[in-house]
């Protein structure tokens, strides 16, 4: 986007980063945990120098516990702290999930309001870079289905950092999903936050709905340049809260929707949006609603049998011009 | 040695064993819902380390956790309508025997996750250290806890902070219905300790004052920065892994041969040899305790179920 | 339905224990591997007398480590035994989901084949009985999410006994569960028994096709007799392999689907099922397909609130009946 | 001592030095996709674990795991086109560089997971015992991966049910950017696997004769069913976590003073001395191992990417 002259717009990285250097700053409570978030700057850099800005107290470095540390940040978020612990890629939590789902999501309401969780989840998903099976996995459609839980997915630059901050703000458990596809995109950072729970259209279009989130919001938006027909791409920003007033508007408009994601499609966050549209505008939709997601398979190391397994630009444009044709 | 009148560890001992003795038998008689687990047997743990905390102190606890809460000044009548599942329960009946949680009292909740109680309870603890609040963190947990990972991984995070976590495991000798000497080549939790660099001690669990004495002094060391510490307390468990289990399991004389070290009557014979105590008093206040009881339960009877709206209440805050 | 002067039929906890036994009897490579399976019989007494029976070189008892002996079954699995691991309640996956999600449901396919890994998780789900937020999650949705995974809910007894021997026989990992409330059901045992993978009728009927697993299979067999229309209800038995055909050809012919479970319902495996039909039957559908689950809320101890959150018999009929009257 | 010719050890060692050096320059090259954590400098224990084992004998490993794969005789051309994404890859291009396996070799497959190559390498120990194999299960793991649960659950299983496991703690002082001995009170792995009542010994993990004597004893003890065994061999990488890490967090001389210790030379000293080999002898053997890893290269190169159907194969048998 940006020329050589002029300074270049923030990466969603740096978003995140001014993000948890913003929530460090003006909360004491606030405290980052996870493995070389600290001294390290994270492994993939996006906690440089908070450490060095805001101290050991702050900033903690953790063994290879996610039992333990993720754990400790409920416990910690019980009694005081508002703490923004690092689970780094989201397959990992394989071996973290009881404070997740058993705890955080469940003590305010066993305590019958008594008992206050406010920490954030931070975790990075995403196929496409070779990271083998055990480190590419999609899993948000998990903890959407765990009552208690909110699950935030930016896909903006301006998001990392507006989302971030609204997470760690909110009183709840938050799991928060950055793509680390995403990380070196550039963009600019946004006035006036939109609030955590209302999606966002982020290209209006008068033909098909496409709802998406993360990073294949920029497929869908490359979709919508090169397509026949005219989308209104719609960015979920997070699965819980649902914003489905806004997808619903815009579907009973155009009649027609598509829903992407890039994780698995069967038994994926797509199919309750699916449902629930085919629900609400039976009579009034054009054509059936479809989904464009990966196929059942783990995500292989080769790069060019990885990529076949995601949806593509191609896929998506395809899928909505059909669904245009179709009726 | 303990300065902490041991009258009053008796007296909560008492209430301890008349609170679980009551719920045993209602549980049997169907007027309680859900798993109960008693601590029948291990009252002098609760008791002793309920007394060497201080205000402020958190306790993160386990499914047999009603002794630890009763302890730390979880009301009674509160803790007996929850476990009626009624409206006026601690946890408005959404919690139950499992769930007990009591913030107000530093409370942070019994737990049906075995193992769950240390990471939580670290944490309470780097809340703690942080906010420089010198607040002790005490978790809960039994012998059959320590072979989860979660033992593993918390103990180490809390040495390595330097938390101000007290760690407190009630060896019973059970686990569910195995014996869990056979699960370690290592039955000494105090041993498996070593490996985290910190303080451990091993105190005789049926004896309240000693658990005093030694809780009290780790939780000074807590306080100084010097934690964390870890008392494991044998003690064992008069009743069955729940209400209602069979406990073959259990060798023929072993059970009786633990009640003539019942808690109760070893605090007790000490209260009347040192005359600090006459039987009379001790059993006036063993009757105050089962009276108390008792009232509380009447009272939970007489209580409503909870709204219907609190089954959807609490699931998120704003 | 059985007189007091004939024998009583078996339990549904009757026919597990018979499929294990059965299994262990023919084929020495398999193993039982849990928490109290052997010398307790199991919490529930699943697994009562198959140590005296097989010895203790075939049923394990284990410490509390489930990550240890989940992972290590998994281990055994790719070495030549065929375990049998009980994680006790569905809840506690939250301590040993590793070497379900990253290890068992992807080695085979990583390894291009060359492991094999024929392994059975037991754990057992269901609210209903005042056990609490963290022991009464139905999370199958989750397991049906990663490929890899078979996903097998017996609702009878019959398939107590036939699914687990089918799982056992299968060369896959198989995620099996089986629903803490039907324990103490009594039913006939059958013969031939359906293979994994397909689902069956359950009652045959007109009007409104009702899919459903598990413990709701009960309720929606008794809203079927209550209920004024005619409801053909499809137990599932499986949702991985998922028997689209038999749910496809009955919602055509009925024009109408009411899909129940006990899980809840945002995000679960009936949005999937949902979402395909509304695809398929766009055109054939006489109303939008409904969901019956439970609401986004933890289970709360109290009965009473317990089982407001439960599709009811009533719930299930008169959703069918509103289905039935809407077109 | 070992009776293994010390020559062959070098052999093995100068195959992993070459395949790792190049890998590495490889990477860089962008000519090798994914993640790649080479094991320069940890040479020896590989070879010595490598050569102590037995055919038949199984191997569980982790991200860092070419060395141990080479050493039990995965075949280089199928590794290297594995790491090149290709066809002819031993897990045809699915797997990569963090996934090596191959079970005709005994090898249950590198992991990505930390901590995951212990439960399983006991569930192989498990299945060894129960079908009389007396086959042993080496399960390989860093010093960080000891602070994971997975560990302390999979030590004590194998302990309580006596398996043939030799654990293998490669302690190559970091893990990731952090040293690992500010991640706990007790940095001794030996000390810590006091609590679990296995034998376990430390050993110079840069003298691959000394891994390999130990190794064989243990495996040996581990044969006779007097399993598990632990061994912390003690070593350094000389590479960054990763391919391309800065390293900003090693100290300077650090990396230097373990270069004099490499564990080529180490070896190749010693052959020198005690005549059992010639410099020229050995300078023959370590240009062998360049020329097959450039053989390897070259063919790997050569390679068409796996056919479109590998994508959607081997998820289920049947
Ligand atoms: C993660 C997990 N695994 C298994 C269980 C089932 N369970 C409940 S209590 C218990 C035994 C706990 O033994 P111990 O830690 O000694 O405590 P005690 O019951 O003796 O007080 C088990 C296995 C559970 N609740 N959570
Ligand atoms: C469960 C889990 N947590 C974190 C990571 C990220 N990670 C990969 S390697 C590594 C360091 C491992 O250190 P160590 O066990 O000493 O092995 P080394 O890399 O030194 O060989 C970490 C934290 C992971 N892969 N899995
Ligand atoms: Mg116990
Ligand atoms: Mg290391």
């Amino acid at each position: 986007m940006s020329s050589a002259t002029e300074v270049k717009p923030p990466r969603y990285i740096d978003a995140l980063g001014e993000g948890m250097a913003t929530a460090l700053e003006e909360d004491e409570r606030v405290v980052l945990i996870g493995i070389d978030v600290g001294a390290g700057g994270g492994i993939f850099r996006v906690t440089k120098g908070l450490l060095e800005r805001f101290g050991p107290d702050r900033v903690l470095d953790t063994p290879i516990s996610e039992m333990g540390f993720v754990g400790a940040a409920v416990g910690a978020a019980m009694t005081g702290l508002r703490p923004i612990v690092e689970i780094m890629f989201m397959d990992f939590v394989g071996v973290c999930l009881d404070p997740i789902l058993n705890q955080a999501a469940k003590l305010r309401y066993m305590s019958a309001g008594a008992l206050e969780i406010p920490v954030v989840f931070r975790m990075q998903t995403g196929a496409g870079r070779s990271a083998g099976a055990q480190h590419s996995q999609s899993l948000e459609a998990w903890f959407a289905h765990v009552p208690g839980l909110k699950v935030v997915m930016p896909a903006t630059v301006t998001d990392a950092r507006d989302l971030l901050l609204a997470s760690v703000r909110d009183p709840n458990p938050v799991v928060f999903v950055e793509n680390r596809r995403l990380y070196s995109m550039r963009g600019e950072l946004g006035e006036d936050p939109l609030p955590l729970g209302k999606a966002r259209v982020a290209r209006a279009g008068d033909d098909v709905t496409v709802v998406t989130w993360g990073q294949m919001l920029r497929a869908c938006l490359a979709a919508a340049d090169e397509c026949e027909v005219s989308l209104e791409v719609i960015d979920l920003r997070s699965l819980v809260p649902l914003d489905m007033e806004t997808v619903i508007e815009s579907a009973r408009r155009t009649g027609r929707l598509l829903v992407v994601h890039e994780a698995v499609q069967d038994f994926g966050a797509g199919a309750e949006i699916a449902a629930r549209v085919a629900d609400e505008l039976f009579d009034e939709l054009r054509t059936p609603v479809r989904r464009l997601g990966a196929p059942p398979v783990p995500f292989p190391f080769n790069p060019e049998l990885e990529s076949t397994l995601l949806p593509s630009t191609n896929a998506i444009a395809s899928a909505a011009q059909a669904l245009e044709k179709e009726g | 040695m303990s300065t902490f009148p041991a009258a009053a560890l008796f007296a909560t001992m008492a209430v301890i064993r008349a609170f679980e003795t009551r719920v045993a038998e209602l549980y049997k008689a169907g007027e309680i819902p859900g798993f109960v687990h008693t601590s029948l047997g291990q009252e002098a743990v609760a008791a002793g380390v309920g007394a060497a905390l201080a205000p402020g102190d958190y306790v993160a606890t386990t499914h047999r956790g009603h002794g630890h809460c009763l302890a730390r000044g979880v009301d009674l009548d509160a803790m007996t309508a929850e476990l009626f599942a009624r409206e006026g329960g601690v946890c408005h009946g959404k919690g139950g025997s499992m769930h007990i949680a009591d913030p107000s009292k530093g409370v942070l909740g019994a737990n049906a996750i075995v193992g769950a109680s240390l990471p939580l309870g670290v944490g309470a603890g780097l809340s703690s250290k942080l906010l420089r609040q010198a607040r002790v963190s005490a978790a809960f947990f039994g012998e059959g806890a320590v072979n989860q990972g979660a033992f593993h991984e918390a103990v180490n995070l809390a040495a390595i902070w330097d938390l101000p976590v007290l760690f407190v495991c009630e060896n019973n000798v059970y686990a569910e219905f195995s014996d869990s000497r056979r699960m370690t080549r290592v039955p000494s939790v105090v041993e498996r300790t070593a490996a985290y660099g910190i303080d451990a001690e091993e105190v005789d669990g049926n004896d309240a004052e000693a658990v005093y004495a030694l809780a009290r002094r780790a939780a000074a060391l807590c306080r100084e920065g010097r934690g964390p510490f870890l008392i494991e307390a044998a003690t064992y468990r008069h009743h069955g892994h729940y209400e209602g289990d069979p406990q073959a399991y259990k060798p023929d004389d072993e059970a009786a041969a633990w009640r003539d070290r019942d808690p109760l009557s070893v605090t007790a014979q000490r209260l009347v040899e040192r005359g600090e105590a006459s039987q009379e008093e001790l059993d006036a206040i063993t009757a105050q305790a089962a009276e108390r009881v008792d009232a509380a339960v009447e009272r939970a009877r007489t209580l409503p179920a909870p709204d219907r709206d609190e089954a959807f209440a609490d699931v998120f805050g704003d």
